[in-house]
């Protein structure tokens, strides 16, 4: 049953140094404040997945908490570069990381995978790509019906889900609508799951195109209002794209960024 | 290229959306000669309807003015993977003579890239599953090359049964369109010849942003300059985004 | 793009004798008006899926439209038997059918493949079952990762998926919410599409928790009102549990059975 | 039988239920000392609060009170055997000594049976997945039989590390509830003994009732009786039904 923390209290408790967290939400939802909880709190070697790093990747490994990072799509939408990721890939600044690299429906599915209760599960991808060689969680098999070749992907079950909603309810329930990604899967295959939420309200009032997750489901609630911001929360607040415009110039330099993280994030709390 | 690109598609079509040249190229026919295009986003979005160009994948815009948003297992495993699309929109770093494509690392060695790319998102799978493939990129010899150093999506070749041996249903890339002209595979090897320069381009320049000796249609054309009507739509689109 | 049909027209058009056709609904929202229709132009050599084949398949088979039946429970829920089913099973009346048999998750998963393209996919399920020995179209093999044991089910793709909704709009989009079983996943294993609706309306107000099937992955759209009587349509109507009760009544004895089909199908239009 | 099943749930739990005594069983704990109890229908019916004891397990009550309603495959796949259920209810024409169950023929021949029954719909899935399984079944010689004439769902044997072996993650059958007593599986081996009778229920009595020799524990016990609190509340439940 979903307990209800301060995000602060929830990253020091459910996200240990070296988990395999993802911080998901494609586009839409995607969780700035609990990952700035993370670089506050120093969190080191973490594995993290997510299908579009965004800003939000490149803000934890620019910040140093990051060793691995799974992924399938890593640009600043619409703009260009992410230079922080860039950065410790081509130089291995602040340290090296390590890359696992997928397509989207290759990681989707180690997701879908995870959440199935599955080791794995198999898909039509991957299959005459260099994708396919050099990814590591990727085995070829034929079907056993048709002879075809067919790809395998590893289930993934990260150590910590981390998403964020527009509601909860007091009793943890989860509310979600718009763009909601691999918002389930990554729910059902995470070991622990904290979600953070624009508002808690007494009783959810059901919303068009809407889905609840159940409490039973989540490990940790957290108000962050704005929590999503740069990104958007539908019905809340929009994309800001001229501060998608404005990151190369926050980050592209690490004299830069530095200053923007001590700035921005080590003297927030949110 | 944009203009060209419009009119490839037709009326009814679903048509796989990414953000940049697809999406105004897309948002373009729908704009004009193809009102009822069944536009469909990677994060989720079905039949969506901008008003404005979206900057993201998932814009609220592209959401909020759709049929249906679905999760990204749905139009990955079900939509994409399913066989429901008509005609997907690529674009590439890199592009060699059997229309294979490069998004993910420039230089011999994935583990120390000269130039990291963002890398595959939907694109493998748009390659693999739509039933067709339009390429939409510059016409560069940087990204013209004879083998690309990473496929990351698969074309048509080098081996002629190269589709069929991997078991994908679709016909892959059925055209390249570039600031230059419209290059097309031929039926039998898959390699690309050229088969139009756009008004005011030569053949002989396309060759040299070319690495590998492009083969020249025989019946080459020259293609239609854009109307006053489609360079008015896009100018009309563009400014309100 | 969906077509707006009368029901016998798109059963005329669209179910051919010899068919794969999936009639769905997870006691919610059956397509009890198509099935009768189906009844009505007397079409054959069926073979027919639904997880549970409920009165709407017990009357089709009994009225000697079904070759063939894949199911996974065959009852009449909180009531007992399906007559006209064990009749056929147990004597060949009014002719033999043939049985392919599964656990919902095995049937459910088929449709999963279909919908998603591929030949085939995997569950841990039938392994140690009598169920695994007897039904065709599973197959087992070992995890390319762990070695574990697994089912693999092969892909499902009716000729035509049949079902029930509340709203379609005049462009044909389908509008779901309530129990949806596998709706989604029966749409998009279909080669062609029929849906039956309570009502078509000029533009479709979104509900709570709904969801919409683009016209795009629909065939023809019908309108039928009342079309899931006895089953429900949430926001409708209630399941008629009392008829449920009294259809053992209707339908243990063959004579019976007939008269009744012959009163309250042949001469009906729904 | 449905007093002594609706004990062993304990408040906060996931109960995957099934119509019939297992859907009473469940409401009946909720309605008494487990009023947090988390109850899954296998129509995606997620935390359901039904004021009636429903006739179907799809009807409209179980998805109105839901805190939310999933698809099919969701709640077979991500739920069950994603591996979040504490408890799944079964019950079954047919049990044998290692709690192996049938629900799909009656006779040795599965093409010519001497009963059809209904099948297996989600059973052999919540013997499978769910952490524990509890039995509820009248206790007849007809029904406890040496060996079942088909296996629907897996119980503990015969050979003791069968569970393992299938890679299954539940424990499987942890108790057999019937209107005579409880039965629970020899750690060891998993071969079922009766470990308490109803008041009033002689030993005698439930081994005539079973085909194989039924071991009876040392430490065998007596049901409590149903308090009038329970009592009350079920005749509550069936009477709004």
């Amino acid at each position: 049953m979903a307990e209800h923390l301060e995000l602060s209290q929830a990253v020091s408790r459910y996200v240990q140094d070296g988990d395999t967290v993802a911080l998901e939400g494609f586009t839409h939802l995607i969780p700035f404040a609990a990952g700035h909880e993370i670089i506050r709190q120093g969190k080191r070697n973490l594995t993290v997945s997510r299908l579009t790093p965004d800003l939000i990747y490149d803000q934890l490994i620019g910040a140093g908490c990051v060793r691995k990072i799974l992924f399938s799509w890593g640009g600043n939408p619409g703009v260009g570069s992410l230079y922080r990721f860039r950065d410790a890939v081509e130089n291995g600044w602040p340290s090296p990381i390590k890359l696992e690299e997928h397509s989207h429906a290759g990681l989707t599915n180690r997701y879908v995978a995870g959440a199935s209760g599955l080791p794995f599960t198999v898909m039509k991808g991957y299959l005459g790509t260099s994708l396919g060689q050099i990814a590591p969680h990727v085995r070829f098999l034929d079907c056993p019906f048709t002879g075809e070749p067919m790809a395998a992907v590893r289930a993934l079950n990260p150590d910590v889900g981390i998403l964020h909603a527009q509601r909860a309810d007091r009793l943890g329930n989860v509310q979600v609508w718009g763009i909601s990604g691999v918002f389930r899967e990554v729910v059902m295959a995470s070991r622990r799951v904290i979600i953070t939420v624009e508002e808690v309200v007494e009783e959810l009032e059901r919303h068009p195109g809407d889905f609840v997750i159940p409490a039973m489901a989540v490990t940790a609630v957290c108000p962050a209002p704005f929590g999503a911001r740069p990104s958007y929360v539908q019905d809340y607040y929009n994309r800001d794209n001229d501060w998608y415009r404005r990151w190369p110039g926050l980050s592209k330099d690490r004299d830069a960024f530095l200053s923007w993280v001590e700035g921005s994030v080590m003297g927030g709390s949110g | 290229m944009t203009v060209v690109g419009s009119r490839q598609l037709r009326n009814g079509m679903s048509c796989f959306v990414g953000i940049g040249i697809p999406s105004t190229v897309a948002n373009l026919a729908r704009n004009t000669h193809a009102p009822d295009l069944f536009l469909i986003y990677e994060a989720g979005v079905l039949g969506s309807k901008p008003y404005r160009l979206p900057l993201s994948i998932g814009d609220g815009e592209l959401a909020t003015t759709a049929d249906s948003v679905v999760s990204v297992p749905e139009v990955f495993n079900y939509w994409l993977q399913g066989g429901r699309i008509d005609v997907g929109y690529l674009s590439a770093a890199q592009i060699d003579r059997y229309a294979n494509l490069n998004t993910t690392v420039i230089g011999p060695d994935y583990h120390q890239p000269r130039v990291r790319l963002p890398g595959a998102g939907g694109a493998p799978e748009i390659a693999a599953h739509c039933r067709e493939v339009t390429i939409i990129m510059r016409h560069t010899r940087r990204a013209f090359v004879s083998e690309v150093d990473f496929v990351t999506s698969v074309g048509l070749g080098p081996a002629a049964n190269l589709r069929s041996e991997l078991g994908f249903k679709g016909a892959g890339p059925v055209e390249v369109i570039t600031d230059l002209g419209v290059l097309r595979p031929d039926p039998v090897c898959g390699e690309l010849a050229l088969v139009a320069v756009h008004p005011g381009v030569e053949v002989e320049e396309v060759l040299e942003q070319t690495q590998w000796p492009l083969q020249v249609s025989p019946s080459l054309s020259i293609t239609d300059p854009p109307t006053d009507e489609e360079l008015a739509v896009l100018r009309d689109l563009i400014s309100r985004s």
